[in-house]
């Protein structure tokens, strides 16, 4: 089920170099999305909308916050938009995130613009979750308060060392693993860093869920634009990230 | 009250919006904003007498008002579309047109027969898909290759017979005339331009097919004159699409010559857009005295 | 320090940008915003060998990211653009291109051996103006009309020869082979697609020639795509154009295979942006370390 | 000479049903513009710009004034822009209107959006001017009281008598001709009214200038795509309205 409408930009915050939070009042969406669901927004003078994930929401007061970069002409559109105004979309789209009942420790590996999806986790499993969360430096640097306010335990890494450990988000993953058992792995970020994560994943046997980006035309499943690689049933074939995904199974997805 | 029924070789449209082609998968992805009753038709996603995986990934692109895309006409094969998603779709109260794309001409027939044995209500032969080798660009971009296409078909159904004709060749109209002349019910008009986008820091094209179609309004102008060169060539009727996005576009494709729309990407920027061209066509009817869309075919007077 | 200089058939030009035929006519109409010595050349307005009236007005028409015209190759004839635009141009401090156009094998060859006795640095050969019945059409698209054409041309003038090929065909690289088989010296790539727009209220064609040629952002996929399948298939250089309007569009022509480019709709959006995208290239140079423009021609690495 | 900037609208005014006035600071272009000459605006995300004449300036203060009428995307897109913003236009083009130096008696015949480039005339002339002004009705009926402040004779009419005269300019234009001898006619508005007028202003051996309108390309000479077809030295020939024109003598248009 989603919906195609105008909902107000309840509030709009520059929260670092280039990157907006829009939280947006529309009930009917908040009141049925999932964590790790998408968006599709209508940027305008653009024939194709711009997909970005759910970053948190709240069913109660029926608001959902999306947290995105300014990285084109399309999301640079997006971003002209003022706290007050209708923002077009079409939402919730796609297959989240799944929780495990019975997890005990789960982290959450985040790089970049793929952090704001893992917070609405972060939110679910409270102290339970470590999360390790990679940018390129210190002004990219985004919701690190807002998932330790949700009980997690938060690690920063910068490229540059500008915040943080120095480097890459694997370091501090691999320290964490040590740490402790893993019940189960979410990863948001860059290719090369989720197919990283995949793999220790797989040596380890934990369970890794991935959420993966594509190119979109309709993001409803309609145009099998969006695919990525999967084997399922021994079988090799092109699933849709909008409809099938776009979060898959670490293990099934072929890089 | 204006009357948008239109009648294209012998299948009811309730209306004469229908959804183009490998935009609107087989109708299910769109029900939760309005119910497929709500189009004059559906074009299915073509398919191909065996399941196809299509291009790898990066399959679509942003260009200036439109899109290309290299789908390579991923689809689950003739028989699934027929056992599988062809009962629902002859349910949802709108015409239903199989889209059919095939390497050989016996692929094309093979797929057509299978189908002649269905309730589908009309076949349209893309012998126009630029993004797979095989997917009838060959056949489409000479007049003996489509008329030995449609000559093939035409033996295995009965069925109404729409072909789709491709933009990418020196004259449109002779193709028309080509496959006019094998039997043909009515032509579609057009498919997509071949283009291409680079990624200018990867030295990469954007599409891992390396060309796609191009789309969207940015073509509108193109395929309004083709349609307007096949109408006179040939006396079948056209079914217009390219580019339309708005009420306006579709009358001027009416004037130009077509008697029935499809519309593709219009649907990926807003998905309410068939029901806005169609209110807007009715609109328009209305303030005009026109009671019937014959009344607006082909009725542009050129200078 | 990126150089921008291109040689294009022996003729340097002090950057690839030049101001392409039509849109620009004999380059004084800008020099009030700036001096025609920025560009790297002007091609000029379509010549003919006896003065052209042109066609009817209304010329020109907006589509989505894009322009429809038809001008009709108006034009004071070859002889008054030598005695008369030729000499101010020479003096300007920029690569000048000579651009002609006929109807008949007689007129291109006249018309270039009169050119043959001027200093004019190159001759572009329209074999593609789609808005007038003879204004090269005709010989752009088949391979031996455009073979003839070059042929009779080659033997009127030792100028370098540019072709300028149009994207209504079929198989555009097909032609490139043949003119270069005749000596073309290289192509130009491409004029313009044939399109129409309609006025819905008085049902005319928006266009007094009832169809027109689209430019602009809008082709500039196909453009592209075009650059690339010719410069595949040719050794001569290739002069890129359709759609440019910023720098980013400029790197995508070079990787595509153009050696130089032409910018014409642009101009009209805005008059600056045939230097900003001069700007634009240096400042990508620049940050990419890349000397020549040649570092970047055909440098797309297709999947 | 011209320019091609951005120039800050310092005041913007709804002056009649969809039809707007803008003053524009351009010191540079106010310095030199001449009545009749027009602007050329970018409208955002449109390929070509929009004509619009000058209805007035001030060269002491650097000011022009436009007032268009919205009539498509382009205009509508032009008419968002707000007090304060700027606007990107090429200005000012064309060959305006020359005037009679000892004139007694001239008129001025505007119908609709064509009223706007005729103020300035009025301003010239002042009291020597009659101005018969049509308009669809009263809705849009603008600058009537701008004339009459300059000095001019006003009439107005309106298609549908909801304001003045009821019916075109042409009854009251003949009452100007019957009234006075007129040494000078300026026109602008839709052709029929153009011609009319023209016809008229011939047989009564009147000079009569006029102002077209074509679509445009780039503004400024280069395309030759805005042309009307005139007769010059005995030969028919088609020559720019942005360049040679818009204003023209009637007696060699050849409508
Ligand atoms: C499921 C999903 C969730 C996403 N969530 C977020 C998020 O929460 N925050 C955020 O900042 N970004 C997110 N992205 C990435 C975001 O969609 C792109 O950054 C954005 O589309 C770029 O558009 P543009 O106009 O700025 O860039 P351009 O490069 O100008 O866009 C051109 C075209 O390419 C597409 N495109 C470009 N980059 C991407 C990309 N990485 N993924 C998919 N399409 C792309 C655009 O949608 C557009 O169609 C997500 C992408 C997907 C697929
Ligand atoms: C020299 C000149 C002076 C003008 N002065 C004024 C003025 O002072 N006030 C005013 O309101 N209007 C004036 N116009 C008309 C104005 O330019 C058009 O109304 C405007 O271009 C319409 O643009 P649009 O996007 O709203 O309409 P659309 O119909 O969407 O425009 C589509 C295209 O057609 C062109 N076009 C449409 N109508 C005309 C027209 N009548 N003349 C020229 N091109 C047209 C547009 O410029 C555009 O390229 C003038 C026109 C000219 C040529
Ligand atoms: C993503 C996408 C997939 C398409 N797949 C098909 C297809 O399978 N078969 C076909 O005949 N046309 C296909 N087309 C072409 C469309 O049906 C249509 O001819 C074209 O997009 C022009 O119309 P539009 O501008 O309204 O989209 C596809 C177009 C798009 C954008
Ligand atoms: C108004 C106009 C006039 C043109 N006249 C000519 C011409 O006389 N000769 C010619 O070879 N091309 C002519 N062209 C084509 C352009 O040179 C160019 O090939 C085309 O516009 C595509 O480039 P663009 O998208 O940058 O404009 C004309 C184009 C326009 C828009
Ligand atoms: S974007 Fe259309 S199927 Fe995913
Ligand atoms: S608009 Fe280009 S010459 Fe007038």
């Amino acid at each position: 089920m989603y919906f195609c409408d105008k909902y107000r930009i309840v509030e709009k915050k520059a929260i670092a170099s280039d990157i907006y939070s829009y939280i947006i009042k529309c009930p009917e969406v908040a009141g049925i999305v999932q964590s790790g669901q998408f968006v599709n927004i209508s940027a305008s003078g653009h024939t194709l909308r711009r997909p970005i994930s759910v970053c948190d929401f709240d069913r109660e007061n029926g608001l959902i916050r999306i947290v995105f970069e300014i990285r084109g002409e399309g999301t640079r559109e997006i971003s002209r938009l003022r706290e007050g105004d209708y923002i077009d979309m079409i939402a919730p789209l796609g297959r989240g995130f799944s929780f495990l009942d019975d997890a005990k420790h789960v982290a959450l590996i985040g790089g970049g613009i793929g952090v704001p999806p893992l917070l609405s986790i972060a939110k679910h499993y409270g102290e339970k979750a470590q999360a390790v969360l990679g940018f390129k430096s210190f002004d990219k640097v985004i919701l690190a308060n807002d998932f330790a306010e949700y009980g997690a335990d938060v690690t920063i890494c910068t490229d540059d060392g500008s915040s943080g450990f120095k480097g890459n988000v694997l370091p501090c993953f691999e320290n964490v693993l040590n740490n402790e058992k893993l019940d189960i792995i979410y990863v948001c970020g860059p290719l090369p860093m989720i197919r990283a994560i995949s793999e220790i994943a797989e040596q380890k046997a934990i369970p890794c869920q991935v959420s993966l980006e594509e190119r979109m035309g309709c993001g409803v499943g309609a145009c099998i634009a969006c695919v990525c690689k999967v084997k399922r049933r021994d079988k090799e074939m092109f699933v849709r990230v909008c409809k099938d995904g776009p979060v898959f199974n670490s293990k099934e997805v072929i890089f | 009250m204006a009357d948008l029924r239109v009648n294209i070789a012998g299948v009811e449209f309730k209306n004469p919006v229908i959804a183009a082609s490998g935009t609107y998968g087989f109708g299910e992805c769109y029900t939760d904003l309005y119910p497929l009753s709500k189009l004059g038709g559906i074009s299915c996603k073509g398919s191909t007498i065996e399941p196809k995986d299509g291009n790898p990934p990066s399959r679509i692109a942003e260009t200036p008002s439109g899109i290309l895309n290299s789908i390579g006409l991923q689809n689950p094969g003739i028989k699934a579309f027929i056992n599988y998603y062809l009962p629902t779709l002859l349910k949802s109260d709108t015409a239903v047109i199989a889209n059919v794309a095939g390497a050989t001409l016996d692929d094309y027939a093979k797929a057509c027969e299978l189908l002649d044995q269905t309730d589908v209500h009309m076949i349209e032969l893309n012998i126009s898909c630029p993004n797979v080798k095989q997917g009838g660009a060959a056949w489409g971009i000479s007049c003996d290759g489509a008329a030995a296409v449609t000559r093939a078909v035409r033996k295995a159904t009965k069925k109404p017979l729409m072909v789709k004709l491709t933009p990418n060749v020196t004259d449109i109209s002779e193709i028309a005339k080509a496959v006019e002349a094998e039997g043909a019910d009515c032509v579609s008009v057009i498919n997509t331009l071949l283009g291409m986008k680079i990624d200018i820091n990867t030295r990469r094209p954007i599409l891992h097919n390396n060309v796609g179609g191009l789309s969207g309004p940015a073509v509108f102008p193109v395929a309004l004159r083709m349609v307007w060169q096949v109408a006179r060539a040939v006396k079948i009727p056209v079914v217009g699409m390219g580019g339309i996005s708005k009420a306006e576009d579709a009358i001027e494709m009416f004037l130009a010559g077509a008697s029935a729309l499809q519309m593709g990407t219009a649907i990926f920027t807003d998905p309410y857009s068939p029901l806005k061209v169609i209110d807007g066509i009715e609109e328009f009817m209305d303030n005009n005295g026109i009671r019937n869309i014959s009344e607006m075919v082909g009725q542009v007077k050129p200078w």
